[in-house]
This record gives structure tokens, C-alpha cells and sequence, in this order.
């Protein structure tokens, strides 16, 4: 079981480092420009990392269903009022 | 009827909590209705239309005032019960006696020197709008930006709530006093920023804010109503002399 | 504690730590959620501003903030796993192990704000450092309080009269959450476009 | 061990406090008679130009001994103590109201100080300083009101044959609150009884201070007293 939280790290570090790669290629189209899917994919890669650590670092795999629903529901809550607010933002802008 | 009340072991308690209940009421309604002083107005504005707040609120900062000013003393029986709540957990009677003074010494900061200063404000309002500025700044800038004490004692209260073993109040609730005493942090942008979102009117620096404090303060007047709920002093006769708490 | 102790050798679904922590990390989650929504909100309504700012902060020097904090973050929760096996000598290890990482992240922190600062970008240059100074300072707090925090693990596992696995696990929770809550600043200061 | 021990040289410091008080008080231009809250900016930066030194004298001696009721409200907090209640909080109550007091106090006195350091300038600068010293003085009643209020309850309650203090202390403690309340709405006043020289905020209010203070000083004098005689028959 030791290697679970290793491999979790690991996914955790491959992600942080796609961020490098999202940024690059970013870039690659020229200069400064903002990006709704690079926000969108920074948003959602975030969350996953945040549901990855609650899942492996902080146990909740082994919690009770109720800690389960609830972690979960608030990445939910998190993913709607990010990506909400932004959209909302930009909308208006 | 009378008689029955003052047979309860429990009236001193329950007297502090009602009034607790009440005076939070009363500040509601001055801060948000009477005076309009909550939300706040914009420290954006120019004096011209500062002179213009007070005079659309002359009268209503006046008597709002004037009741602060004859009710305040009201926040006593609440540190006084939060203090007892303190007495009666597994820690030393410091830390109760500690948020007993810091909150008594809070209000005249906190909120009083607003109403001097608002009051003063409203009462004359022929003064050069520099000076009708100068008050206004002084006035939120001192209420809103009044944020040692009630940080300190919130993570006194905290640390009385995790370090007890009476189970006085629930853990989870001692964490709450962390996330109040964080949202004092927050506020303190108030003193560098003239407008945006963490100016003293703005999004993150009050309303957020606002909405932390106003979820604790519910919390903790339930909390003490439960405390009171669950107090199992004797029902007989009042203990005498000797068994007075000390 | 040994009740917990033995239903957790049933393997039967616990709850790491107090459960009353997790009403903590949810409040705090929300609370960092409406921080986050307001920058979003403010930087889509004006995204030159936003960008240009935010040119001026290094990626990678976030994603190895990101990565020192992660596996800080690993090592806490290899501490825990140690201490429910019995390993206390291990656990203490993995406790100094996050500290180090800890303070690491906090050296790297000063070391970009004070080249934030050399640059001219304070708290009140513009709504992005202001937003920058207000996430990362308002984080690095909780991270100062995650110190504490650990300060009490190591306590717990240094004397045997002391070992309260509940405790323990209810640190690590904060510890994890001081990790999770840098991955989403991180995402929303440096990588968002 | 006596807890009574040093009590009364607490209780002495009493009489002196008032004296000192009442000699500030007369010396304090603006009280004799009250300045009046209609009074033009020019007249009152004329009243600190032409009685500087008054202020400052008058005003460092009430900076001195400002706080100086603190002890004498300790030991009221001590006899609640010996109340027959359920609960400390009562006393509680008392001790959280005893610093608000001599703080609002404080703010005013400190108002005036500074109003009376530079007398030549500019005049509503004055007037904002008198302004802001006269209201914290005169509307900073609400732990005085406060504290009367919950030693008249705490003595209402102190179910026991020989009470710590008379029922009629407590009447005596509604009836300062009620005396101090009409101070808080001095500000909706330029005249009449309400303003800060007015009837109600000025005189009522200061003399039920005083009173308050003669009144409790006694009662607490012959409680003191009798304490110590009881604790020397018990030892």
C-alpha cells in the first residue's frame, strides 16, 4: 500500500508539471493572450489535483460515504463557482 | 411567575444569553437600518459626497447613535457567559479571564469611537467638508479596521475549546474561531486600499467577511444556549455561602 | 482512543483525525472558493491588465513551490501511515521531512515576494498583486500555523505517554489542506489565462 | 490568610479621588458653567486661547486620576463575589463594564488636551476637537449605565438571610441608570435639558455620578467593616 501514496505523489507531480507544457503551448501562438482553455484547463486539472489529495493524501478513500459525498460536493461547488464566476466575467467583461 | 424565574439555578445564565440575543438584534438594526452604516459606504467618495451621506442620514445616525450609546454595556453579560464557558472547561481560568478583558476593551475601538466620531459628524453639518472627511475616515477607518483584539480572542477562545476535556463545546466548533480570527486578517487590507474589492465596503474585505462573522456569531450564541441547556446544577435550593462559585 | 484503534484493525471506514477538523477544511475551502471567484470574476473583466502583471511572476518557480509542497504533503501522509503501524522513529522522521519541505516553500515564497518588491509590484501596484500579495500572504499564514501544527505531531510522537493517533491524523488533515489549497492558488495565479 | 487584607487602604483611596476630582472639575473652565453646544467656532477657539492653562492643568490631573474608580469597582466585583448566585456571572458582568467607563472618559480627556495644545488654529478645528471631547464625555455612559444595572440585579438575586448589601442599594443603582440615560441622546441637542450643557446630560448625570460614587463609597465602607468583623469572630 506504500506505493499508492507514492504513484498518487507521482500523478500529483506529472500534473503540476503539465501546467509547464499547457503554458508553452500557450505561448506558441504569440505573445500574451488570454485563454478560456487554458484557464478552463488549469481550473479542472486543479480540481483533480485537490480531489487526488483528498482521496489518497487525506484518506477520505477509506472515510465514511457522508465525508466521501461532502469532499466531493465541494469540488463540485468549487468547479461551478470558479468556472461560474470566470464565465460570468468574461460575459460581462 | 416572578418567583419561578428566580428559582431557576440557571437565571444568571439564561439572563446573559437573552441579553446577548437582544443587543446583537439592536446593533443589526442601528448598523444596518437606522444609521445605514453597514455596508459600509464607499472610502472612495470625494468630500462632497461624504457631506451628502450625512445629510441623507442626519437623523437616523443621531438616534441610532444614541441607542448604542445607552445599550452598548449589553455586550457585557456576552463575554461574561463566553468567560463562564471558559470556567467551566479542563483549562486555567486565563484564558476566561483573559477574553473577558480583551473583549471589554474591544468595544471602545471597535464600535464606540464610530459612534463619537458619527455623531459629532452628524450633529454639525455646516462644518468644511474637509473636516465632515477627516471624520468619516476616522470613523470606518476605526471600526472596520479594529482587528487585533477580536483576533486574539478568537484563538484564545479556540485554544480553550481544543485544549478541554469537559467537552464544553464541540471541536469543530473550536476550528470555527480559527476561520473568524483568519477573516480579521483579511480586513486589514482595509487601511491601504481606497476602492476595490478589499477596500473597508468591499467584496472579500466585508461582505465575505461579514458573512464568516454573522455564520460564528449564530453559531456560538447556539452553542452557548446548549451549554446553558446542559448545565446540571442541583435543582434544589441555591447553594449557600460556601458553595458560591468562586 | 483504542475503540478507534481496534475497529480500524476491522478495516472498517474511518474517518482519519477528529471529525470535527473536516468542518474546518470545508469552511476554509468555501471561504478560499469566494476569494477565488471574486479574482475570477474581476481578471476576465480585465484580462490585459491581468496578463501583463502576471508575466512578471515565474512559472516554474511556482510549479517547484507546487512540487516541494506536494511532497510535503506525501511525507505527512507516509507519517501517519507510520504511526498507525507503530513506526514512531519513522513517523518522526517524515514529521521533520514536511517541516523541511515546510520551510523550504516559505524561503522560496519571501525570496519571490522580495523580487516582487525589487521589481516595484507591491500590494498596491495593481488589482493582480494586489490579489497575488492578498492569496499568497493570506496562504503563507496558514502555512506559519501549519508549523504549529506540526510542532504538535512531533510532540505527540516523541513521548509513548503522549501517542494519540487522533491527534496526529487531525494535524496532518490541516497539513494537507495548507497543500491543497497552494495547488489551487497556484492554478489561479500563475496558470490561468 | 484574611483575602480582606489591604481593603480598606483601597476603600481610602475613596475621598482622596474625590477631592482631586472635584478640585479638576472647578478648575475646568469649560464646566462652570458647561460650555453650550451652540456656541460659534470663533468663541470656542477664543475660550482655549484665553483659558489655556486652566484646560491643561485641570485636564493632566483628570488624565491622572482618570481611572483612579477602578479599585473601588474591584472591590464592588468582591462583594458580588460573596453573593449567594449560582454562577460568577454577575461579577463577570461588573469587571467587563469597569474599564469601558474610565476609557470613554479618557478619550474625551484626551480631546480636550489636544484641542487646548495649539489654541491658534485654524477655528473649526477647535470646535471639531471640543465637539469630539464634549461627546465622548458626555455620551459615554454606557458601561456606567451597564454596570448600576447588573449590581442591581446581582443584589436583587443574593437570596440569603443577611445580604451582602441592603435592597435598597439596588433601588438606588436603578435609579442612577435611569439618571445617566438621558446623556447617551446628547448629541441630537444643541439646547435645552438634552444638549451637553443641558439639565439632563449635564447636571443629572454628573451629580448622579457623584452621588453614585458617595452613596456606593459608604455602603461599601460599612460591608468592608463588617466583613472583617465576621472574619475575626470565625478566626
Amino acid at each position: 500500500m506504500r506505493h499508492r501514496l507514492l504513484i498518487a505523489w507521482a500523478v500529483l507531480c506529472a500534473l503540476t508539471l503539465g501546467y509547464l507544457w499547457l503554458d508553452h503551448s500557450a505561448d506558441g501562438h504569440g505573445g500574451l493572450r488570454a485563454s478560456t482553455v487554458v484557464t478552463t484547463a488549469a481550473i479542472v486539472i486543479a480540481l483533480v489535483k485537490v480531489r487526488i489529495i483528498f482521496r489518497e493524501f487525506m484518506e477520505v478513500r477509506h472515510a465514511p460515504v457522508l465525508l466521501c459525498r461532502l469532499t466531493d460536493a465541494s469540488i463540485a461547488i468549487m468547479a461551478v463557482s470558479l468556472l461560474g464566476s470566470y464565465f460570468a466575467g468574461v460575459a460581462l467583461g | 411567575m416572578s418567583a419561578r424565574w428566580r428559582d431557576n439555578p440557571k437565571r444568571e445564565l439564561w439572563f446573559a444569553w437573552w441579553t446577548t440575543v437582544v443587543f446583537y438584534q439592536i446593533f443589526g438594526l442601528v448598523f444596518f437600518v437606522i444609521t445605514r452604516t453597514q455596508p459600509p459606504p464607499s472610502p472612495g467618495w470625494d468630500a462632497a459626497r461624504i457631506v451628502q451621506w450625512f445629510n441623507d442620514n442626519h437623523t437616523g445616525l443621531l438616534v441610532g447613535f444614541a441607542i448604542m450609546f445607552l445599550i452598548t454595556g449589553m455586550v457585557a453579560p456576552a463575554n461574561a457567559l463566553i468567560a463562564y464557558s471558559m470556567r467551566r472547561m479542563s483549562v486555567s481560568p486565563a484564558f476566561g479571564y483573559a477574553y473577558l478583558v480583551m473583549y471589554a476593551l474591544s468595544a471602545v475601538p471597535g464600535m464606540l469611537l464610530l459612534c463619537i466620531a458619527l455623531s459629532v459628524g452628524a450633529m454639525r453639518p455646516d462644518r468644511t467638508p474637509e473636516l465632515i472627511a477627516w471624520i468619516y475616515d476616522f470613523a470606518f477607518l476605526t471600526y472596520i479596521g479594529t482587528m487585533g483584539v477580536f483576533l486574539l480572542g478568537s484563538l484564545v477562545w479556540m485554544a480553550a475549546i481544543l485544549l478541554d476535556k469537559n467537552r464544553v463545546f464541540p471541536k469543530w466548533f473550536g476550528y470555527l474561531n480559527l476561520c473568524n480570527a483568519l477573516t480579521e486578517v483579511v480586513v486589514s487590507p482595509a487601511w491601504l486600499f481606497h476602492r476595490g474589492v478589499f477596500a473597508w465596503n468591499g467584496l472579500i474585505a466585508w461582505w465575505i467577511d461579514m458573512v464568516v462573522f454573522v455564520t460564528y456569531t449564530a453559531v456560538f450564541i447556539v452553542q452557548l444556549r446548549r451549554l446553558i441547556q446542559r448545565e446540571d446544577f442541583e435543582t434544589g435550593p441555591l447553594p449557600d455561602l460556601a458553595g458560591a462559585t468562586g | 482512543m483504542t475503540g478507534t484503534e481496534t475497529r480500524r484493525e476491522q478495516r472498517h471506514r474511518f474517518v482519519p483525525g477528529q471529525p470535527d477538523m473536516w468542518a474546518f477544511v470545508l469552511f476554509e475551502t468555501l471561504l478560499f472558493t469566494s476569494y477565488f471567484a471574486v479574482y475570477l470574476f474581476n481578471r476576465a473583466r480585465n484580462e490585459e491588465l491581468y496578463l501583463q502583471s502576471q508575466a512578471h511572476l515565474e512559472l516554474w518557480v511556482g510549479v517547484l513551490n507546487t512540487i516541494v509542497l506536494l511532497t510535503s504533503s506525501w511525507s505527512i501522509a507516509r507519517c501517519v501511515q507510520a504511526a498507525r503501524a507503530g513506526g514512531y522513529r519513522a513517523a518522526l522522521g517524515n514529521a521533520f521531512l514536511t517541516a523541511g519541505l515546510g520551510a523550504v516553500f516559505l524561503v522560496c515564497k519571501v525570496v519571490e515576494w522580495v523580487r516582487q518588491f525589487r521589481m516595484g509590484n507591491t500590494l498596491t501596484t495593481n488589482d493582480f498583486f494586489m490579489h497575488y500579495f492578498f492569496l499568497t500572504g493570506l496562504h503563507c499564514l496558514h502555512l506559519l500555523i501549519g508549523f504549529v501544527v506540526l510542532g504538535m505531531i512531533v510532540y505527540q510522537l516523541r513521548s509513548p505517554a503522549r501517542r494519540s493517533q487522533t491527534l496526529v491524523e487531525t494535524c496532518a488533515t490541516y497539513w494537507h489542506t495548507v497543500d491543497f489549497l497552494w495547488v489551487l492558488i497556484f492554478a489561479m495565479l500563475y496558470v490561468v489565462r | 490568610m484574611r483575602r480582606t487584607d489591604g481593603e480598606l487602604i483601597l476603600w481610602w483611596t475613596l475621598p482622596v479621588l474625590l477631592i482631586i476630582w472635584l478640585a479638576a472639575f472647578l478648575m475646568f473652565p469649560g464646566f462652570r458653567p458647561p460650555m453650550a453646544p451652540a456656541m460659534p467656532a470663533d468663541d470656542v477657539a477664543a475660550f482655549y486661547r484665553d483659558n489655556t492653562s486652566r484646560v491643561q492643568y485641570s485636564m493632566i490631573l483628570f488624565n491622572w486620576f482618570g481611572a483612579g474608580l477602578l479599585p473601588m469597582l474591584m472591590l464592588i466585583a468582591m462583594q458580588i463575589r460573596r453573593m449567594a448566585h449560582s454562577t460568577p456571572i454577575l461579577r463577570y458582568c461588573v469587571i467587563s463594564c469597569a474599564a469601558g467607563g474610565p476609557t470613554l472618559f479618557l478619550v474625551g480627556n484626551l480631546f480636550w488636551l489636544i484641542a487646548a495644545f495649539r489654541p491658534e488654529r485654524a477655528p473649526e478645528l477647535t470646535q471639531l476637537l471640543n465637539d469630539l471631547a464634549w461627546i465622548a464625555f458626555t455620551a459615554g455612559v454606557p458601561f456606567l449605565i451597564a454596570q448600576s444595572v447588573f449590581l442591581a440585579l446581582a443584589i436583587f438575586l443574593d437570596d440569603q438571610p443577611q445580604a451582602v448589601f441592603g435592597r435598597w442599594v439596588a433601588y438606588v443603582n436603578l435609579a442612577v441608570a435611569a439618571a445617566l440615560a438621558p446623556a447617551s441622546f446628547a448629541a441630537l441637542a444643541h439646547d435645552g435639558p438634552l444638549a451637553w450643557n443641558g439639565l439632563l446630560s449635564f447636571w443629572v448625570k454628573n451629580i448622579a455620578i457623584f452621588g453614585w460614587i458617595i452613596i456606593m463609597g459608604v455602603v461599601l465602607g460599612q460591608t468592608i467593616r463588617r466583613q472583617r468583623a465576621q472574619e475575626r469572630v470565625a478566626a
